[in-house]
Order: structure tokens, then C-alpha cells, then sequence
């Protein structure tokens, strides 16, 4: 091997990594908040909503899953000021990624609620519930709980692809990597860096959305 | 006028007509059984009452109301029929207590200080005051069974269908399911029940309904009916289930 | 500066994505036999090789396919050794692929109900005859769909091997689009492209899981 | 930080006949493709002038900001010609040739905002394409209450300015020129030039015979006038006496 | 010498002692019924003969073969132990005749053309010879359990233990399968069965055995056991089962 690793510089950029981190982080939690909100509505249209509405939310679900998230990034950015709704590089990537993750949380939500045995559907009518109500206070929870594995690891491949926003200059982790390499040319120990702590939040986002569902759901086995 | 008023109801899946013109008035504080061969649509005559499926002809009413097919008139009905499941269908995020306030808290906006009491209360006359806290896949299909009908009978209905709410559960837990529903009898309710405990019928109810390929085949006290059976369908059918 | 026609841009898109889809395609076939190996470490008696494959697909699991790519064609590059780069591009994409593919699958294979492991016990098969005979077949059909699914993402992964000096479809666009500045034409092309690349794969793996639904519901 | 694979970079492509060379192609009017996908640019002439005195084959290699240093590293390229600018961070990791680029960069906007001098970009956003020449020379200059942001290629940044993401950018006379040759609503105007800081070749550390022949080669250039033609072609001027 | 001998077997789950010394012996020919209550261990000990659970303490051997927890052990010990479950457990993917080759073509190495016709005999005498082809969803409960019956038997096992195997069938598709059991028990062959059926242990079983709390609380020819219960417990059980 003839180079020599020097992580000396990591003093200097330290705070442009830190600043990096948390815009990650922050990324990640209003997109996994707001985007699972947004899928679970979605989900309900899919699944229960009005028939005119169903279609509607199919062709945004197909459009976001079979294009590439930075293409959905460019439209957003480069694209949505020509409509006159203009926004920060921020706002564009948070927007961009509660599009993506409603879209994929929408199918994952889905599959949750049309596990749910007819029974339970039919024990909320028989009780004099609405359809609304039924899907709100009996319907959901289950559902979520039944797929909230497959959601966990969706948030964190959305955590993980919130990489393309440095492409709109967000000054996300990837850019503090790229922006510090391009200062120091050390490519390697910047990119090596930044995949621990890509691993690190990874980890960790996982154990917290674990323990949340340790909150949320009731312990034991939906059925 | 009688409490539920069942007149000429037909009901078709597809080319399949399951009720072909049924016709049974219930009284107020009868209590009905309804036997039959499985298929033999008895589950449907159930489901249509609670206004679950839509009747193609003929008409349901109950306490002088006509059963129509919007949201409004359902939920008025389902206020006055309360309906029980044979696979329980509590609802598994929440414990027994819960479930049992739920549907005053969201349908009739009950205060929940209110809701809970009276939900304290139902759990206690099924005699599970002490599992108010035990989520559903903690209790037995018994206890379960036990919280599905607290959980109608909180909601005050003036009548109560109950969908084989035995065959789910092992033998030695149908007994505590059914002197819940021996005592609900006793107090004057008005019960419409499908079931293959004979010994129950015989015991507990004042009319047995034979159901056949969707009529009702025969009619009567307990005591005529399994004593004296007039059709062959009904012969053979109390013979299998001996 | 601006020589090229809309014909010139779709062409050298179209051009650009045979790579997409030869990459794909080396993913998903090498992913998918790396893949089964790894499920069967993951899903396997002993202590070694469930703990080697849970780190392993946590590790590729946790970390951005990019910085995957960057190390294995510049890393091991920096150690001397010289891999090409179609070489790193489909190892690394075989390697996420197959981390991947493993956790779809072990979800499939729990899937199977537990009767089914002990029906084929009391008859005396062994593990293997057990996995071959009994489990994999019932949980293949469950794996059907999600599978198809998955290679969506494949499809979309493999964008990301431009790091590492390949030209598919997104580089290109963003070559094209560094020579005509024409965003919105060339980034619209290369969204349609994907979308014809990757819809016929969403909509097999739902069209397939509905049928699949429907066959369960029989049983 | 490096020491050479090789005992000698130089004598390895005279005998191997092959010179490998990392150019952009994402950074016009340095390096991008024509409607062939081949590179062209002031780079890739520069490239070809290279290979041309050595006598030897060129391969060019395609880079981006991101991976071009890498490629050096790794001795997957021999030489980057990529507009590299130098600062005293960058110089401890590879080496620098002389000068073989001129600077003609400067801070564009739309008529409508004033900006005279760094100054006055005070409180105002900058579109700037990371890593290059202008991002180092414009972080230098700003005042610390402007706004940088900085994009992956010279495409975000005019398409940060188009779409009204930034006031202004910083970037070549000529990719302005390209924007106006758009006819684009929003027309970029020259507000002042930056400090000339012009671009060099980056190589390996510790190849001081392959560094003297690439600076003779630039040097004579120079003075033969075939960097004068490459500029003129590309950057539509002659070289600066001072480069 | 008996052909299993179970001496002093005792089973643990994590504190929970579900066998606490369980003692039987089984002549060739017999046909044991077990009883008792939900929890009493019934399934547990079968699995243990089985060995689909290891054994914490005690023995039991199979005809005259210990049983160990090794593969080897397990195996040779399966292909004399056949086993039927509650649930069927057919393999989905294949049809009934697939369902009953596949044992004997991966186990024993039969080849298949003899596969075939061991299974088309074994379909035969459970009363589906016509329905080779057929897979395990286009078939009934009790054509269900009948080819799972059929897949045990080609195994050629000497003993068959089956659990519960009539509770998830409808009433009227028990029968089909108790004449199965019954027409094998006459055959001779030797027959361990958990059952809630009181009056096929009474015509059929040459022993029954109630199991109480993880014990053998009473054992004995079901006259004795069924007219003349000796403990309290029996007594109370019987009387629930009715
Ligand atoms: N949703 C439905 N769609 C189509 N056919 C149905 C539907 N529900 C019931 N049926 C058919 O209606 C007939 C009567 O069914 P029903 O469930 O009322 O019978 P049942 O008397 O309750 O039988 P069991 O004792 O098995 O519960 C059956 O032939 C059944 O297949
Ligand atoms: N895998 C297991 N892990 C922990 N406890 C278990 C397990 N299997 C059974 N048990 C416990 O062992 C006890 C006996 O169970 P077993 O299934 O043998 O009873 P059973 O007599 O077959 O009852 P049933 O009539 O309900 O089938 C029960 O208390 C049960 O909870
Ligand atoms: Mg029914
Ligand atoms: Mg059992």
C-alpha cells in the first residue's frame, strides 16, 4: 500500500461534518415523520378511500417508485419555481423526500391494512362506527404493527438516498464529504468517515424505530 | 308489533340465492336459536338483520324502524342491534377495557370517566371485572368471547345477535361463555342465536328456527321442535349433530 | 456549444442505458445466488454463520451503495489491488444486492408455517431434504413478488456505479445536460427511460402477488 | 503522502506508449461531450497536446469532482487535467504543473441586483460549482454573511440561477456567454471579475520527471502559441501575458 | 418386552414443568387414548415420542431402540414413529399422491415408479384413490387429514401417534375420519391418540389415559376409566365433556 491515511484534517472540518450530520438527521426525521403520514393516508385511498380517488394516488405511487429519487429532486428544485412555487434547497429536499417515502410507505401501509381479517372491519360496523372511524381506531394500528419491520428498513434506505440532496447544494452529510474533499483531496479517509457514520445513524435510526414500536404497539404477535 | 320484523327477505351472492323469502317476527325479550345445516344461509340471515349485507327484497325492521342501506339508518340500527362474532374479533392493540369503550367513546362521544365506568361494569357482569387491563391474546377464547359481548352490551342494545359464538372455543370453555348468555336470557334480553349446542337450545330458548337451503324449514318451541321433528331434513340433521 | 439535436440527446441516453440494464442484470443473477447463500448462513443451526450473515447485511444494508462503490474500486485500488472497474461495479452491486435479497427471503422462508417443519421431521427428513423438498418451494412462491419488486431498486442502484466511471443512464444525462444545458428535456428522457425500465417490474411483481393472494386464499 | 507505485510514472508510459488522462466531462468549457459522447474541451486539447509531445497513445479518462483525485491516487490515471485550482491543503496530497489555464471567471447576476465588488454580496446567495477554481477563490473573498451554495456541476449552478434558486453565480465568462446564447428571461450580466487564479495539471507526488516534462511541455506551449489557439478556441481569447 | 416404554419422562419449558414423570408402557396392537384438560401436556408428550421435543429427564425407547437427540437417532426412530397433527400440515405444493411419495423417494431412496404405487395403495385405503391429483386446497377437511393419515402409513411405521386429529373438522367430517383410525386400529396396528371423541375411546381403545397437571392421573380399559372414575378430577372432566 503506498498511502498514507492522515485523519488530521478531520479537526479542521469537524464542524462542516457535524453541520452534515444534522441535516441528515434532520432530513430523516421530518421525511420519515411527515412521509409515513403522508403514506398512510395515501394507503387509505388505495385501500378504502372513494373510487376516483384510487387511481390518483396510483400513478403518484408508480411515478415516484419507477424514477430515481434525484430526478424527483431536480423537478422539485429546478423545476417547481417555474410554477412559481419556489423554495429552499431544504424545504425542496425535505418535500422530495416525504414524496419518495409516501409513495413506497403507501404500498408497505397497504399490504398492512389488507392483512386485516375482514372481522375486524365488520366488529367496527357492527359497533356503529363509520368507515372513517373503523380504519382510524381499529384498522390502523394492527396494520402498522403488522409491516412495521418493512417500514423501519424503508426509512432507513430513504435515510440512506437523502445522499442525493447535496446534489441541490443541501449541505447534508454527503455534501460535507464532498465539500471537504474537494478542499483537502482526501478522498479516502472523507468517504471512509462519512460510511461509519452512514452505518452509525443506520444503526442507530434502527434501534429507535424498534423501540418506538416497543411504544406504539401493544406487546404482542398482530395477527 | 314485534321488536325485529323479518318479512319475505331474499338475499343472492351472484347466481347463488342464499335467503330465498324468510319470514320471522321476534318478540321482545324472545330468545331465538337458530340450527341448520352449515350453508344452509344462516350466518347471511344474521348479517342482513345487523344491516352487514344488503337485502335484495323483502324488508327488516326493528323497534318500528325500516333497516335502509345509508350510513345514517345503519348507525342508528347498530345502536339498537348489538352483533357477536364467532372468531371474537376484539380488537388486538387494545386491552379488554378499551375495547369495550371504544365504540361509546368514538360513535356515541360518550365522556371517557363515563365510558370506562361503564365499561367497568359490563366486564364485571361477564365476570371479568379483573382482566380490564389484559390485552386480548392474554385471555382464553372464553375470556375473549366474554369481552366481545361486554363489549356490545355497552353500547345498550335492545337486541343481541350472536353468531355461533361457541364453536371457536374448547369444550371446557363453552360452558362460561354460555351461562353469561343463559343470565342475559334470564334478564330479559332479546337474543337471536346461531348455534350447535342443542342442549343449550332446548335449555334456554323459546323458539328453535331450522334453517334449510335458505328457508326456514321449521318453527317452534324447543320442546315440539327437537322432540317432534315433522320434516326429514330435520330428522337427519338432529341425527349428525346427535 | 449546443450540437445536438433532441434525436442526439434520446440516443445517447438510449445508448447509455444498455449499460443500466447490463448492470441490472449481472446484479440480480450474481445478488441472487450470493443472496441464497447468505440466507442460508442467516437461516442456518450453529452460531457462526447466522452472526456472520446478520453483519453482513447490517453492514451493507447501513451504509450508501456510493460509499460501497467508492471503496471497493478506489479502496482496494489504494491497496494495490487493481480491479477494474466492471469488476468492483458488479461485485459491489451483487454484494448490496445480495444483503438484500437475503432479508426479503428469510422473511419468505419464516413465512412457511411451522406445521410444515415438523410434518416433515416426523416423516425423517433431515435439514436439507426438509429445505429442498418442503420449505424453499412454498417459500419461493411467496418470493416471487417481492423479488421482482426488489429489482426496481436494483434498477435504480445502479446509477450510482458512475462514481466509479461508468456511463449509464444518469451519467449521461448529466453529461448531456453539462453540454446542452438543457435540463428539463434530458432529465425528463432519463425519468422516462427508468419509468420504462422499471414499471413492467412493478407491475409484474403486483399482478404476481395478487395471484399469489388469490391461491392462498383457497387453502 | 504518496510515494510512486512505480519507480518512475514518466518511463512507465514511454514504455508502455500510453499516457492515461482524467478530464471532466461534466464541466464545460473545460470538458464535456459533443452529440458523439466523445470529451472535448479545453482539457481534453490540453490532454491531447500532451500525449501528442510525449508520442504516446492518450486514454482519456472521464472524471467528476468527486472521484477525479481518487483516480490519481489509485494510479488508474497518470495525469488530471480537470481545471484544478491549488491551495496549500490540496498541494500536501498530489502535485501541481505549472499553469496551463487561464481564470476568466467573475460574478454573474441578473441587471436588476447590484453587486460591485465582493462586498456587496452581502447578504446575498451564490450559486458556485463545488470544488472548482471559483468555489476556492469566492470562499476566499465573501463576506461572511453571503450565502454559498455550492453544486455538483456547472448544470445545477445555471440551473440554480434560471430557476431564481441563487441571485447570482460565480463562474466562467464563456458558460455565461452559453446562458445568454439561451436567451434565457433571466440574463446574466458580468458584475466584477475575480482574483486570477488559474488552473493547473495534477499529478502523483514524488514524480519529478514526469512534472518537468509536463512543464516543459506547458511552458513551450506557451511560448508556441498552442495554448494561445487552445484559449482561443474555447475560452474565446488569447492566454493572459501573466499566466 | 412393550414396544415403547416411556419411564419417568419429565419436560421443562423455561420454568414451566409441563411433564412431571410420565410413565406408560405400549403392548403391540394397543390403542391408547390420552385425555385431560387444555394445558395437561397430551400434545407434549406425543412430541416427545416423537422427538420433536427433547426430553429433560427419564427415557423412552422404541421398540427396544432408545431414543437420542441426534439426527441419525431421530431419523431411524421416525421411520418406526409415525405422527398425525391437528392441522393437517400437507405440504401445499403438492398434490395428495405427491404428499405421499415424497417421504418415501427423499427418506428411504423408494424409487418412484414403487413410490407411486405404495402411495396410490395408502390413498386406496383411505378412501381417495381418486383424488391422486389433487391438491391439498381442492380437498375437504377430512380428505385432508385422511392423506396426511395415508402419508404416514406408507412411512410403514409400527406406531402412529395422532393429535387431536378430528378437533379442526367440521362435525360432519369427523366420522369419515374415525372410520379410518378405527379400520387401522383392527388391523393392528399400534395407535397413540390425544382425542375429545369420548365415545370412539370408549368402542375403540383398548387403555385410556387421563392426564392431569403434567401426570398420568388415572390409566386403564375405558370401561373401568369412563364408568368408574376414581379421582375428582376425572370425574369433573367427564361431567364437562359431557
Ligand atoms: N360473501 C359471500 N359471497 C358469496 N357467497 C357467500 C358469501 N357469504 C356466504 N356465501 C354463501 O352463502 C351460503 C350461506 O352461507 P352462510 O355463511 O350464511 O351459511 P351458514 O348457515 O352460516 O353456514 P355455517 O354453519 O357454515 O356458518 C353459502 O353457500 C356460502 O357459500
Ligand atoms: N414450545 C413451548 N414453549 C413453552 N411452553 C409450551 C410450549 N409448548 C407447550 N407449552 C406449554 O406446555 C403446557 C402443555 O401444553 P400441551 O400443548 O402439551 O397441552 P395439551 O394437553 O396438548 O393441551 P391442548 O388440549 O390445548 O392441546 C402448556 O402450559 C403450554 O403453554
Ligand atoms: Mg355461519
Ligand atoms: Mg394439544
Amino acid at each position: 500500500m503506498n498511502y498514507a491515511f492522515d485523519f488530521g484534517w478531520l479537526a479542521d472540518y469537524w464542524p462542516v461534518l457535524l453541520k452534515g450530520i444534522g441535516i441528515t438527521v434532520e432530513l430523516t426525521l421530518v421525511g420519515g415523520v411527515l412521509g409515513v403520514s403522508l403514506g398512510i393516508a395515501c394507503a387509505w385511498a388505495r385501500a378504502l378511500g372513494p373510487a376516483w380517488l384510487k387511481p390518483v394516488v396510483a400513478a403518484y405511487v408508480e411515478m415516484i417508485r419507477n424514477t430515481p429519487f434525484l430526478i424527483q429532486l431536480f423537478f422539485v428544485f429546478f423545476g417547481l419555481p417555474a410554477l412559481g412555487l419556489r423554495m429552499g434547497e431544504l424545504q425542496a429536499a425535505n418535500l422530495a423526500m416525504v414524496i419518495n417515502l409516501g409513495a413506497y410507505g403507501c404500498e408497505i401501509i397497504r399490504a398492512g391494512i389488507q392483512a386485516t381479517p375482514k372481522g375486524q372491519f365488520e366488529a367496527g360496523a357492527s359497533l356503529g362506527m363509520s368507515r372513517i372511524q373503523t380504519f382510524w381506531y381499529v384498522v390502523l394500528i394492527p396494520a402498522l404493527q403488522r409491516i412495521w419491520p418493512a417500514l423501519s428498513s424503508q426509512i432507513v434506505i430513504v435515510m440512506l438516498g437523502s445522499a442525493a440532496v447535496s446534489q441541490i447544494a443541501a449541505e447534508d452529510l454527503t455534501f460535507a464529504a464532498n465539500f471537504i474533499q474537494s478542499r483537502t483531496f482526501r478522498a479516502f479517509e472523507t468517504y471512509f468517515a462519512a460510511t461509519l457514520i452512514y452505518l452509525a445513524l443506520a444503526i442507530v435510526l434502527r434501534q429507535l424505530l424498534r423501540g418506538l414500536g416497543w411504544t406504539i404497539f401493544p406487546k404482542r404477535a398482530a395477527r | 308489533m314485534s321488536l325485529i320484523e323479518i318479512t319475505e327477505v331474499k338475499k343472492r351472492f351472484g347466481d347463488n340465492e342464499v335467503l330465498k323469502g324468510i319470514n320471522i317476527d321476534v318478540e321482545p325479550g324472545e330468545v331465538i336459536a337458530i340450527i341448520g345445516k352449515s350453508g344452509s344461509g344462516k350466518s347471511t340471515l344474521l348479517r342482513c338483520i345487523n344491516g352487514l349485507e344488503t337485502i335484495d327484497e323483502g324488508s327488516i325492521s326493528v323497534a318500528g324502524a325500516q333497516l335502509l342501506p345509508d350510513e345514517l339508518h345503519l348507525k342508528a340500527l347498530r345502536l339498537k342491534v348489538g352483533m357477536i362474532f364467532q372468531g371474537f374479533n376484539l380488537f388486538p392493540h387494545l386491552t379488554a377495557g378499551r375495547n369495550v369503550m371504544l365504540s361509546q367513546m368514538v360513535v356515541r362521544k360518550t365522556p371517557k370517566a363515563e365510558a370506562e365506568a361503564m365499561a367497568k361494569k359490563m366486564l364485571e357482569r361477564v365476570g371479568l371485572g379483573h382482566k380490564f387491563d389484559a390485552y386480548p391474546d392474554q385471555l382464553s377464547g372464553g375470556q375473549q368471547q366474554r369481552v366481545a359481548i361486554a363489549r356490545a352490551l355497552a353500547m345498550q342494545p335492545i337486541a343481541l345477535l350472536c353468531d355461533e359464538i361457541t364453536s371457536a372455543l374448547d369444550p371446557e370453555l363453552v360452558n362460561e361463555v354460555l351461562a353469561v348468555v343463559k343470565e342475559l336470557a334470564s334478564e330479559g334480553m332479546t337474543l337471536l342465536m346461531v348455534t350447535h349446542e342443542m342442549r343449550f337450545a332446548r335449555d334456554v330458548c323459546s323458539r328453535v328456527v331450522f334453517m334449510h337451503q335458505g328457508r326456514v324449514h321449521e318453527i317452534g318451541p324447543p320442546g315440539e321442535v327437537f322432540a317432534n321433528p315433522k320434516t326429514a331434513e330435520l330428522k337427519q340433521f338432529l341425527g349428525v349433530v346427535h | 456549444m449546443n450540437d445536438f439535436t433532441t434525436w442526439d440527446i434520446l440516443r445517447n441516453l438510449l445508448l447509455a442505458a444498455r449499460w443500466t440494464v447490463l448492470l441490472s442484470l449481472v446484479s440480480f443473477v450474481g445478488g441472487s445466488l450470493a443472496g441464497l447463500a447468505l440466507l442460508f448462513a442467516r437461516i442456518g443451526k450453529g452460531r457462526l454463520g447466522p452472526a456472520f450473515a446478520k453483519t453482513y447485511i447490517e453492514l451493507f444494508q447501513g451504509t450508501p451503495l456510493l460509499m460501497q462503490l467508492f471503496l471497493a474500486f478506489f479502496g482496494l485500488g489504494l491497496f494495490g489491488i487493481d480491479v477494474p472497474a466492471w469488476l468492483a461495479a458488479g461485485l459491489a452491486l451483487i454484494l448490496w444486492t445480495a444483503a438484500f435479497l437475503a432479508e426479503i427471503w428469510r422473511g419468505c422462508v419464516e413465512s412457511v408455517a411451522k406445521g410444515q417443519w415438523e410434518a416433515s421431521s416426523s416423516l425423517g427428513m433431515g435439514y436439507l431434504q426438509q429445505m429442498r423438498w418442503v420449505i424453499l418451494p412454498q417459500a419461493l412462491r411467496v418470493a416471487v413478488p417481492p423479488t421482482v419488486g426488489f429489482s426496481v431498486q436494483v434498477v435504480k442502484g445502479t446509477a450510482l456505479t458512475s462514481i466509479i466511471g461508468f456511463v449509464e443512464l444518469s451519467k449521461a444525462g448529466t453529461m448531456v445536460t453539462n453540454a446542452t444545458f438543457e435540463p428539463f428535456t434530458v432529465y425528463g428522457f432519463v425519468a422516462l427511460i427508468y419509468f420504462c425500465l422499471c414499471w413492467p417490474l412493478s407491475k409484474s411483481s403486483q399482478i404476481l402477488e395478487r395471484k399469489l393472494n388469490v391461491a392462498h386464499r383457497n387453502h | 503522502a504518496i510515494q510512486p507505485a512505480h519507480a518512475d510514472a514518466l518511463a512507465t508510459i514511454e514504455a508502455g506508449k500510453l499516457i492515461r488522462i482524467a478530464v471532466p466531462q461534466d464541466f464545460p468549457p473545460f470538458g464535456s461531450v459533443g452529440a458523439d459522447m466523445a470529451p472535448k474541451g479545453y482539457d481534453v486539447d490540453v490532454a491531447k497536446l500532451i500525449a501528442d509531445k510525449l508520442g504516446v497513445k492518450l486514454e482519456l479518462v472521464p472524471v467528476t469532482s468527486a472521484n477525479r483525485i481518487p483516480y490519481l491516487q489509485t494510479n488508474k490515471v497518470d495525469l488530471v487535467i480537470s481545471s484544478l485550482g491549488k491551495n496549500p491543503e490540496r498541494e500536501k496530497v498530489i502535485d501541481f504543473s505549472v499553469a496551463y489555464a487561464p481564470f476568466f471567471n467573475g460574478v454573474f447576476g441578473p441587471a436588476d441586483i447590484a453587486v460591485k465588488d465582493a462586498k456587496d454580496l452581502s447578504g446575498k446567495t451564490i450559486g458556485v460549482t463545488r470544488g472548482a477554481v471559483e468555489d476556492l477563490e469566492l470562499t476566499k473573498i465573501a463576506p461572511a454573511d453571503a450565502s454559498i451554495k455550492r453544486y455538483e456541476d456547472n448544470n445545477g449552478t445555471i440551473s440554480s440561477f434560471l430557476s431564481g434558486q441563487v441571485d447570482v453565480i460565480a463562474t466562467g465568462n464563456v458558460v455565461a456567454a452559453a446562458i445568454l446564447a439561451r436567451n434565457p428571461p433571466k440574463k446574466p450580466e458580468i458584475k466584477f471579475l475575480i482574483k486570477n487564479s488559474p488552473c493547473f495539471i495534477g499529478l502523483n507526488k514524488n514524480e519529478p520527471a514526469l512534472l518537468a516534462k509536463v512543464d516543459a511541455i506547458i511552458t513551450e506551449a506557451k511560448k508556441g502559441g498552442a495554448l494561445d489557439a487552445i484559449s482561443e478556441k474555447w475560452l474565446g481569447t488569447k492566454l493572459p501575458a501573466d499566466l
